[in-house]
Order: C-alpha cells, then sequence, then structure tokens
C-alpha cells in the first residue's frame, strides 16, 4: 500500500486476527475470512485505536499542562512516579477508578450519573470527526465541521443537568454560569468558524486543511483567530474564563458533588474538549499537517510526518493556553457576558467581513494568493 | 431564582482560615452577609492568665501565626509597662528589625493567597518563594520559620548570628525589584483593573466609625500609622513614609499594601546598618530572676521573688501588618498575668463586613475578603 | 462550673457506609390473583432484580478486589495520587501552603489538595481543632469517599499542643476521626509534612489495602 | 492631651457621672465613671473627637467587674481609656453601639467571656463559642483543665 490510513492499518489489524483465528478453527475459516466480517472488525478496531489514542493524548496534555504550569511557577510539577511524573495521571485515573462513588442523598440519581458520562461520550465522539492527518479520518464527511461544533455545543445541557441534579448551591451557580458562558460564545465562536469557511470554500475539515497549502489562515484571518481562541477559552472554560470551576467562590464549581470515577469523567472531559480546541485552532488556523513550503522535505516527508507535525502544533497550541492559564486573572460573570455580546460578536462580524473581502481580492501582500479552489 | 443563604466555610478555598462567611444572594447578587467566627478559639486570654509572662510569648506566635512577631512585641511593651522594666536599645532595634521583616513576610503571604482568590494562579508560588527567604533569616536567628518565641520581656532572647546583616542586605537587594514584578503581573493586566477597581468600597469616616485600621483605612487616604502617629520602640529616629492610596477600594488596598513593603525595606537598611555599629546588650539586667535574666537558672527561689514586684497595668498599640492592634496587661503582682486582653484588628475589620460587601457579586467576595487580609488566628484568639 | 462539665458533641467515628435496602421487595402475585398491570409486574420485577445483580456485581469486583494483578496496580495508584482536603485550620495551614509551594512543590508527589472532600483522598488536620470546629470536621471525614486517610499534622492536631489545657480545644484529632499518621512540631517544617505523606504512602504500601 | 485637659474637657458636662481622669502610659488618660451614666459620658468622649472605638474588654476582679472601652482620636493622634465598675451579682451597662457601630462585635465578646450584659445591644448572641455555650470562661471561677483530667470521653456513636 502506497499510503498508511488509519483506516487501512485498521483493516489489515482485523484482517490479521480473523485469519489467525480462521486458522485456530479451519472449520469457520471462510466464514470468519469473509470480506464483510472483515470490515465489520475493522470498524471495531477503527473505533478502539481512536479512543485509546484520544484517551492517551488526553492524558500526556494533563502531563504536558502540569510540567508546563510548574515551570511557569518556578517549580517543578509531577516528578515521583515514572519518568518525569509521566504516569502521574495513570495513578490518579486508576485511583479514582477505584474511589467509591458517593451519591449525595438529596441528588436525582438519573442526572446525578447520565450527565458526566454523556459529557464524556460526546467528547469522545468529537474524535471520529476530526482528521489528524491526511488518511486519518473515519472518512470524507462534507460537514464534519459543522458536526464537530454541533457535538461541541452539547455540553452546558450536560453541565447543566449535572449541576442541577447534584442539588448543591455552588453546583448550582456553577452550572449556570457554565451554560450563559458557553452559549454566550457559541455565537462568535461559530461566526469565526464562518470566516474560515468562507475563504475555504468547504466545510470539511479536510478539504480546509488542503486549502491551507499556500499558506496558513491564521495570517489573513487573524481578527476570526483571535475570536476564535477566545471563544475556545470559553467553550473549554479555561483561565481567564473559568468562571463555573472558579475555586475561589465556588469550591470546585459544578463538580462539587462528584467524587471517584464520575469526578474522573469530568476531568477527562474537560482535557478531550481542551483537546479538541487545540486541534480545531491547528486545523482552521495553523495548517493542520502541513508544513511550509520553506521547511526542509526531509522533515516533512518521513513516515507519519503528518501526524507528527500535527501533533507538535496542537501540544503548541496548548501550551499557549496553559500560559494563558498561568499568567491572568479570572473575569466576573457580567464582565464576560458583556465581552461577549458587546465585543466578540462585532469583531466576529468584521472577520467574517474581512473573509469576504479577501475572496474578492484574492491575494494578500505577505500571505500570497489563494488557491482557485473554493469556487 | 428566589434568595438564599450560602455558607461560605468553615471549609471553603476563600476563607483562608477557619470562618464562615454567610451570604444572602439574589442570583450573582450579595444582599446581605453575616461573618461567623470563632472555629478557632483557644481561649489564649485564658490560658495566658495560668503562664509566666515568658511564656505568654508563646502563645503570642500562634495567636497570629503570619504575624508572630508584631504579636510578641505587642504583648512585650505592655508586659513591660505592666512590670516597669526598660529595654536596651540594641534590643528594640531587635525588635523592629524583625517586625518590619514580619511585614513583609505577611504581606507577601497575602499577596499569595490574594492573587489566588482573583484567579491568577502564578503569582501565589512567587509570593511564597520569596517570603521563604525572610523565614530563612528568621530561622538562622531563633532557630523556627514561624513561631520564633524570640522576644523577652525585657530584651531579646539572643543576639544575631555573625554574617546575619549581609545575607539580610542581601534578601533585601532580592525583594526589591520584585515588588516590580508583582505590580507587574498584577497591575499590568487589564483584567486585574476590571475585577478590583470601585469593589468593596469602604471611605474614610465609615472605616473610623466601623472600627476599621490598617491598609484598609490608609487605602481610604486616611494618614494613620501607629509607628508614626504614637511611635512606639524606636521607630521614631527611622526615616519611612507612610503608604497611602485614596481609592478606598480593593485596588487602593493592593497599593497600599506594596508600597508598605517598599517602605519596609527602607526601614530595614538603616535598622541594618545600625546593628552593624552599636554592639551592646539585648536583654535588660535588673530582671527579676523569675522572669529569666540571662544566665540566671530560673528554680524555685525564683518565684519568692514575685513579692517584691509592685503592681501594674500595662496598654500597648502597635501597628500589626494586618492594622493596630492593642494589648492589656493586668498585673497583680503574681509571676501571672491577672488579666490580658488583645485587641485583633482584623476582628474589627471582619466585623464591618456588612458596610463593604453588600451590592457586589459572588464572584466579588474572594477578592474583597483577599483584600481585608484575613488572619483567623487573632479574629479567634 | 469548669471547663470539664462541657459535653463533648456527639461525633461518629465509625465508618461513613450507606444504609444497604435489606428488606425484602414485596409477594409477586400468584395465579389466579386479581390480574396486575403488565407495568406493575416489571416494576416489581425490576426492584427485585436490581438488589441481585448489584449484589453480584459487588461479589465480582470484590473478587476482582482481591486478584493477585488488580491489587497491586490499584495499590501503587492509591499511593501515588493522595489528594488532600485544601483547608487551613491554624499555624500548620501555613506551612501546608508553604509545602505546595515552589521551593518543596508538594506535587511532585503527585499531592494536589482538592476543595471538595468528595474528590480528596486525605484529609490534613493542620493546626488546633475547637470543639467548634468538631463537627464540621467530622462531617467533612464522612464526605470523603472510600479509602481515606488522615494524618495529623502538628503538636495541637496530635494532641491539642500548647493549648491542650484550654476549654475550647479538643486535645488531639484522634478523639474524632481515626489517625493514620501524626507529624511533630509546632509548626512541622514544609520536609516534615512531605515526609509525612511519604510515610503515608509507605502505610499504604504495607498494608497492601 | 493630658490627663488634667481631659479632665478638664469633661468635667462641667458630664458632672458626678464622672468619678476620676488618671494618668494612663500610652494613653490621654484614664476616665473613671459611674456606670449608670456611661452612655452620656461615651457620647462626650465622642464630641470630643474620640470617634473611633478600637476595643472593649472585661475584667473579673472577682468581688466587682469591671469594664473598659478604648478610643482613639485622629485629630489628637490619642487613646483615651474609659472604665467603670460593674456589681458582680448583675454586670450590666448601657451598649455602645448607638455612639460607636464598631462597638457590636467587642460588646458580644466581652458579655461571652466576662458575662457583662450590654443593654440595648441589638444583636447580642454568642459569637466566638459555640450557641448555647453555657459557661463565661474569663471569669476567675471558671478553671482551665488539668492535663491529668484531659481524658474526654467521646460518645462513639
Amino acid at each position: 500500500m502506497s499510503t498508511v490510513t488509519l483506516y487501512s492499518v485498521s483493516y489489515d489489524i482485523a484482517s490479521l486476527i480473523l485469519h489467525i483465528l480462521g486458522f485456530i478453527i479451519p472449520p469457520a475459516n471462510a466464514a470468519l475470512t469473509n470480506g464483510n466480517v472483515i470490515t465489520g472488525l475493522a470498524v471495531l478496531v477503527f473505533g478502539v485505536i481512536l479512543l485509546a489514542a484520544s484517551m492517551l493524548n488526553t492524558i500526556l496534555l494533563i502531563w504536558w499542562e502540569r510540567k508546563l504550569l510548574g515551570r511557569i511557577m518556578d517549580r517543578r510539577g509531577a516528578m515521583h512516579v515514572g519518568y518525569a511524573g509521566l504516569l502521574q495521571n495513570f495513578a490518579d485515573g486508576f485511583k479514582l477508578f477505584r474511589k467509591t462513588t458517593v451519591q449525595p442523598r438529596e441528588a436525582d440519581a438519573l442526572g446525578f450519573f447520565s450527565g458526566p458520562t454523556a459529557y464524556m461520550v460526546t467528547s469522545f465522539l468529537l474524535f471520529g470527526i476530526l482528521p489528524i492527518s491526511s488518511g486519518w479520518n473515519s472518512g470524507i464527511l462534507p460537514l464534519s465541521l459543522l458536526l464537530a461544533l454541533a457535538i461541541f455545543s452539547f455540553a452546558p445541557l450536560f453541565i447543566f443537568v449535572s449541576a442541577w441534579s447534584s442539588n448543591n448551591k455552588y453546583s448550582l451557580m456553577g452550572g449556570m454560569r457554565s451554560a450563559a458562558q458557553m452559549i454566550a460564545y457559541e455565537v462568535p465562536l461559530l461566526l469565526a468558524v464562518v470566516a474560515v469557511v468562507i475563504v475555504a470554500g468547504s466545510f470539511d475539515l479536510t478539504t480546509i486543511v488542503y486549502e491551507q497549502q499556500n499558506y496558513w489562515f491564521w495570517g489573513p484571518l487573524f481578527v476570526a483567530l483571535i475570536v476564535f481562541v477566545a471563544g475556545m477559552l470559553a467553550e473549554m472554560e479555561r483561565i481567564p474564563f473559568d468562571l463555573p470551576e472558579a475555586e475561589a467562590e465556588l469550591v470546585e464549581g459544578w463538580n462539587t458533588e462528584y467524587g471517584g470515577m464520575l469526578f474522573a469523567f469530568f476531568m477527562l472531559a474537560d482535557y478531550l474538549r481542551a483537546l479538541v480546541g487545540s486541534i480545531l485552532v491547528v486545523l482552521l488556523f495553523l495548517g493542520g499537517w502541513t508544513m511550509p513550503s520553506w521547511v526542509p522535505s526531509a522533515a516533512t516527508s518521513f513516515p507519519l510526518a503528518g501526524i507528527f507535525w500535527f501533533m507538535v502544533k496542537t501540544y503548541i497550541v496548548f501550551g499557549l493556553f496553559v500560559w494563558v492559564r498561568a499568567s491572568l486573572p479570572r473575569v466576573r460573570t457580567d464582565q464576560l457576558l458583556r465581552v461577549g455580546w458587546n465585543r466578540m460578536i462585532p469583531l466576529s462580524l468584521l472577520s467574517v467581513f474581512l473573509a469576504a473581502l479577501l475572496v474578492t481580492v484574492k491575494c494578500v501582500w505577505p500571505f500570497g494568493c489563494i488557491p482557485s479552489a473554493g469556487t | 431564582m428566589s434568595e438564599m443563604w450560602i455558607n461560605m466555610g468553615p471549609q471553603h478555598p476563600m476563607t483562608h482560615g477557619l470562618w464562615n462567611l454567610r451570604v444572602r444572594l439574589d442570583g450573582e447578587l450579595i444582599k446581605d452577609v453575616d461573618p461567623e467566627v470563632g472555629y478557632l478559639h483557644r481561649g489564649i486570654e485564658k490560658i495566658s492568665e495560668d503562664r509566666h509572662y515568658n511564656e505568654v510569648i508563646t502563645l503570642m506566635d500562634r495567636c497570629c501565626y503570619v504575624a508572630g512577631f508584631a504579636w510578641e512585641h505587642l504583648y512585650t511593651i505592655a508586659a513591660e509597662r505592666a512590670l516597669h522594666i526598660t529595654p536596651p536599645e540594641r534590643a528594640e532595634y531587635l525588635r523592629v528589625l524583625s517586625d518590619e521583616f514580619q511585614r513583609i513576610a505577611s504581606h507577601l503571604m497575602w499577596y499569595a493567597a490574594f492573587v489566588q482568590d482573583i484567579g491568577l494562579m502564578s503569582p501565589f508560588l512567587y509570593g511564597m518563594r520569596d517570603r521563604d527567604l525572610i523565614l530563612d533569616l528568621y530561622q538562622s536567628y531563633t532557630g523556627a520559620r514561624m513561631t520564633y518565641e524570640y522576644f523577652r520581656v525585657g530584651g531579646v532572647r539572643s543576639d544575631l548570628p555573625p554574617g546575619f546583616t549581609d545575607q539580610a542586605r542581601k534578601v533585601l537587594d532580592w525583594l526589591t525589584p520584585r515588588f516590580n514584578e508583582y505590580d507587574q503581573l498584577c497591575l499590568g493586566s487589564d483584567i486585574f483593573h476590571k475585577r478590583c477597581d470601585n469593589l468593596g468600597v469602604l471611605k474614610a469616616n465609615d472605616c473610623v466609625t466601623h472600627g476599621v485600621t490598617g491598609p484598609m483605612i490608609r487605602s481610604a487616604g486616611l494618614k494613620r500609622d501607629l509607628r508614626k502617629d504614637r511611635p512606639y520602640s524606636v521607630y521614631r529616629q527611622l526615616d519611612f513614609d507612610v503608604a497611602l492610596a485614596d481609592s478606598a477600594d480593593v485596588t487602593g488596598r493592593y497599593l497600599v499594601r506594596m508600597e508598605e513593603m517598599r517602605q519596609s525595606v527602607r526601614i530595614l537598611r538603616q535598622v541594618v546598618d545600625w546593628l552593624d555599629h552599636h554592639p551592646g546588650p539585648v536583654i535588660a539586667e535588673e530582671l527579676p530572676r523569675w522572669l529569666g535574666a540571662p544566665y540566671a537558672p530560673v528554680g524555685k527561689e525564683g518565684y519568692l521573688l514575685k513579692r517584691h514586684y509592685p503592681k501594674g497595668v500595662g496598654f500597648s498599640a502597635v501597628e500589626e501588618p494586618h492594622g493596630e492592634a492593642q494589648a492589656y496587661v493586668v498585673n497583680e503582682g503574681g509571676e501571672h498575668p491577672y488579666r490580658v486582653k488583645f485587641r485583633s484588628p482584623v476582628f474589627a475589620n471582619i466585623s464591618a463586613a456588612r458596610q463593604y460587601m453588600v451590592g457586589y457579586r459572588v464572584a466579588d467576595i474572594p477578592p474583597i475578603m483577599g483584600s481585608v487580609d484575613v488572619c483567623v488566628g487573632e479574629v479567634d484568639r | 462550673m469548669g471547663g470539664l462539665t462541657m459535653a463533648a458533641p456527639a461525633v461518629s467515628t465509625a465508618k461513613a457506609s450507606a444504609p444497604v435496602e435489606t428488606s425484602l421487595p414485596p409477594e409477586l402475585p400468584m395465579a389466579g390473583e386479581p390480574a396486575v398491570p403488565f407495568v406493575e409486574i416489571e416494576a416489581l420485577r425490576a426492584q427485585q432484580f436490581i438488589p441481585a445483580a448489584k449484589e453480584a456485581l459487588g461479589a465480582l469486583l470484590a473478587e476482582q478486589g482481591q486478584s493477585k494483578l488488580i491489587r497491586p496496580v490499584f495499590n501503587w495508584a492509591g499511593r501515588n495520587s493522595l489528594f488532600p482536603l485544601h483547608w487551613g485550620l491554624a499555624c500548620c495551614a501555613i506551612e501546608f501552603a508553604s509545602a505546595f509551594g515552589a521551593r518543596w512543590d508538594a506535587e511532585r508527589f503527585g499531592v494536589v489538595p482538592r476543595s471538595s472532600p468528595r474528590q480528596c483522598d486525605l484529609m490534613i488536620v493542620n493546626g488546633t481543632v475547637t470543639w467548634k470546629v468538631a463537627h464540621k470536621l467530622v462531617t467533612l471525614y464522612e464526605q470523603m469517599p472510600e479509602p481515606k486517610w488522615v494524618i495529623a499534622m502538628g503538636n495541637c492536631a496530635t494532641g491539642g499542643g500548647p493549648f491542650r489545657t484550654a476549654y475550647s480545644v479538643v486535645p488531639g484529632v484522634d478523639k474524632l476521626v481515626p489517625v493514620d499518621v501524626y507529624i511533630a512540631g509546632c509548626p512541622p517544617r514544609p520536609e516534615a509534612m512531605l515526609d509525612g505523606i511519604l510515610r503515608l504512602e509507605q502505610l499504604i504500601r504495607d498494608r497492601k489495602e | 492631651m493630658e490627663a488634667e485637659e481631659l479632665s478638664r474637657a469633661l468635667a462641667p458636662a458630664l458632672g458626678d457621672r464622672l468619678t476620676a481622669v488618671e494618668p494612663f502610659p500610652g494613653t490621654a488618660g484614664r476616665v473613671r465613671f459611674r456606670p449608670d451614666g456611661a452612655l452620656d459620658v461615651f457620647r462626650r468622649i465622642h464630641e470630643l473627637g474620640f470617634t473611633h472605638l478600637s476595643t472593649v474588654g472585661g475584667i473579673d476582679w472577682v468581688d466587682h467587674r469591671e469594664v473598659f472601652y478604648v478610643a482613639w482620636s485622629d485629630a489628637l493622634k490619642q487613646y483615651v481609656f474609659l472604665s467603670t465598675d460593674l456589681p458582680a451579682d448583675s454586670p450590666h451597662i448601657e451598649s455602645a453601639t448607638s455612639v460607636w457601630p464598631s462597638a457590636d462585635w467587642h460588646e458580644r465578646e466581652t458579655w461571652e467571656f466576662v458575662g457583662i450584659t450590654f443593654d440595648h445591644h441589638p444583636d447580642l448572641r454568642h459569637l466566638l463559642m459555640p450557641d448555647g455555650y453555657a459557661f463565661h470562661p474569663l471569669l476567675r471561677s471558671f478553671k482551665l483543665h488539668e492535663p491529668e483530667e484531659l481524658e474526654v470521653k467521646v460518645r462513639h456513636v
């Protein structure tokens, strides 16, 4: 095979498994090595790989944040468990898995348990949509960007459900803040995405990345990038917009009553969303897995180079989010909402206008010309 | 949503100690507050009646654990007045040295806690890091980081170790540029101003009416500092300014505390220079043996001397990092004080909480209470 | 009249365990009796089924918990990720905070303070416990999910310290909750606190829980 | 302002409600007054510029109880120390909260620890001790634990 794709890898694994099984059980050989069965198992393997990869990446992301924060704060962060604390988050996860899950007496059981679960499941769903490298996606979805953002915006509902059913005043206030904030920042976020879509001419993330072969969108669409990153920070609930979890006044925000595995779900889903946020920034503005032409071809053509550069970019973007977290205070709810409605929406409209202008004039001086595609 | 009472405390990240702020909320708006204290009441005033004069100093360190030296100083002045003892001059300078380092350490602790309240994460670590340098200095001459038991009625326990003053100068040189860094992190950020300007406003006459003192009253533009107004110890000989602001809000309190740290550095440079050139005794020589004079074993016969000591009362007030602390010691001729009464500045500052909190939002509670700089140990005593 | 007459508040050191529903569900309708709507029967069946399923699952998990493979992993995880409750009682709280400062950095050992007791494994009692706060301390302890540990940090938490004779002070937090590790000092230095946490790790490793 | 000056300023307005004005180190002077005229004394002191009440405290002298107030004047940069004796069997005095609102918590504390009742106090309830605590710990009759008596019985539920 000339190109290695995620599907080809999972197909190979599935077929290998089934052929070995068929060798062990000769009577079932014919049935097992049937093309349809292999395809079915390949889809399963595909899902498992996605799940494992996203999980590992999320845990690595938490480690990356802890170490980076530690360095910014003049300390070292986790050091003791594994090399440089690499296993720290696995220890945390296993520990939380073992802890008792306490359900408060007055809590509503259905919401209390289903909220975090749904929150995490929807966050995982996103990974089935996002392309990681050329060929490394779940197939051509013409509206993958729209679908990703739609799933991304489920979160307020689940957060609010779990906050409400915790029957805790802090949780409730955190949940309400969370819902208000996410809804307020959804609009500028989508408008900023519209700017990208206008220039790229497609809702398909893979196409958007290919449109950035000549130049990445962050330059000409700088306003859109600012709006998108700010909106993403609010959607990910990170400082300066981490009001729903504002530790100073709301204890732990909407997950105050959660412990054990449900709390682990929340943590995991939070970082999954942070990972998705960073990935979306990379896909929409930083050229995805492509590298500029001045980068030597040796650096961009080794096997899996696309994935490598993609992950490097994603971690750098997330590092910027961490840097912001380490150096900015938290804003207040009313200020946040005022900025959201009064500043971000005009800015995002401006970015849409600029994008339309860009499509009309075709060429922008330092960045070059947009390709004829998109028409 | 209808109005509700929530309990912020005793275990709450905002409180920085063990107290409870009951808040009546309408949505996110504060309608009423009712601070509830006493979770750390250890009966220091009662235990003091059962302790020797010098043993009370042990309790003073624990009374306010971020400003132990200030409280030791407060008590020793009152006890010396009650017992008619005058400490030697070098001891007074050593006390001022300890006091002013303590002011910086306490304000650094406040800074660390306060920035966390507004959501800044890293300066907490910076504040603690620089505070540890001062605690290292303390350790070199008292042997402890927080509970020193260094002052004595009639002087201090021991002189400085050799090389201390050079080390102190090094720390002061390190600290001076740090204050500018702190300012960049806070004042340089628009979000800080958005959060803290015009927040928790308590005007000067309200401060007076409700007994508020310390950086809170100075941030309202009232020049009130006992070190200037009624100089105790050797503050009359030292050259410094009173930090003032006029906005009466959280930013003002921040500015006052930052300026106070700079002024403390200025005082400390003078004190360190003086200490270099004026050796001498550090504890009064005419102390009664039961008070633990140097090189005199305290034994049963020592206690017999107590009857020869005159009765007296001592009242003292010092400018503690949090505000104005007072002590009243009644000496009825025994080896224990008859009654010790302390006035804690934070006690009064918290009691006025309703005046500077109602009308703001729930997210403003941590910065406002952070700017008050609550030390529960001295509130509850 | 004296301090002694003050009655100790009624507090519990018993392990917090949810009361298990042991009462049997009502009998299923016998044949010949008036017909019961189908939905109701299903509900009754479910009532009968859920405790049984819970029991089976519990037995399975207990068996897994005894497994030679799983237990060391959980033990390793539990001892390397101790989240203490973020609260400060008195003087020791300042040294507790110092231990998370840049010089000592307790996070190196995976110790991250959490504000909600639901997410904690470890309660570090860092200061004098008074009778006024005693029942709140016990409540917080009971809100922490199992398995959980308590460290008595400093002399006050260990035995009352200099305030041992006072009328309002609990002479040692072990009167209220079971304590695993005591740290001496008034207050203990941050190194001592870290040492206490490492000793707790050792304790968990040795107990093989 | 010294004690005599203070005495001259106070005596005409207060008459026999003022018992004595003595020098007191660290303050302008110690003003002794009769408890039944407390409110007049507070008002007069407040008029003299002592607008900031620092603290209120009490002392149990076994045969009687003393309550004292410390106020500060920003203009004079001085403290004044007020004190009066109350009978031990029914120690009560008019609350100073109407003159100095800051007396609120200090009076609650004094009531709680020394057992002095402040009449017309807006909210005289426990401050530092738990609600319903029956003793006044700073009375001389209240004895501390002896160390050997410390085996506190905790009821296990």
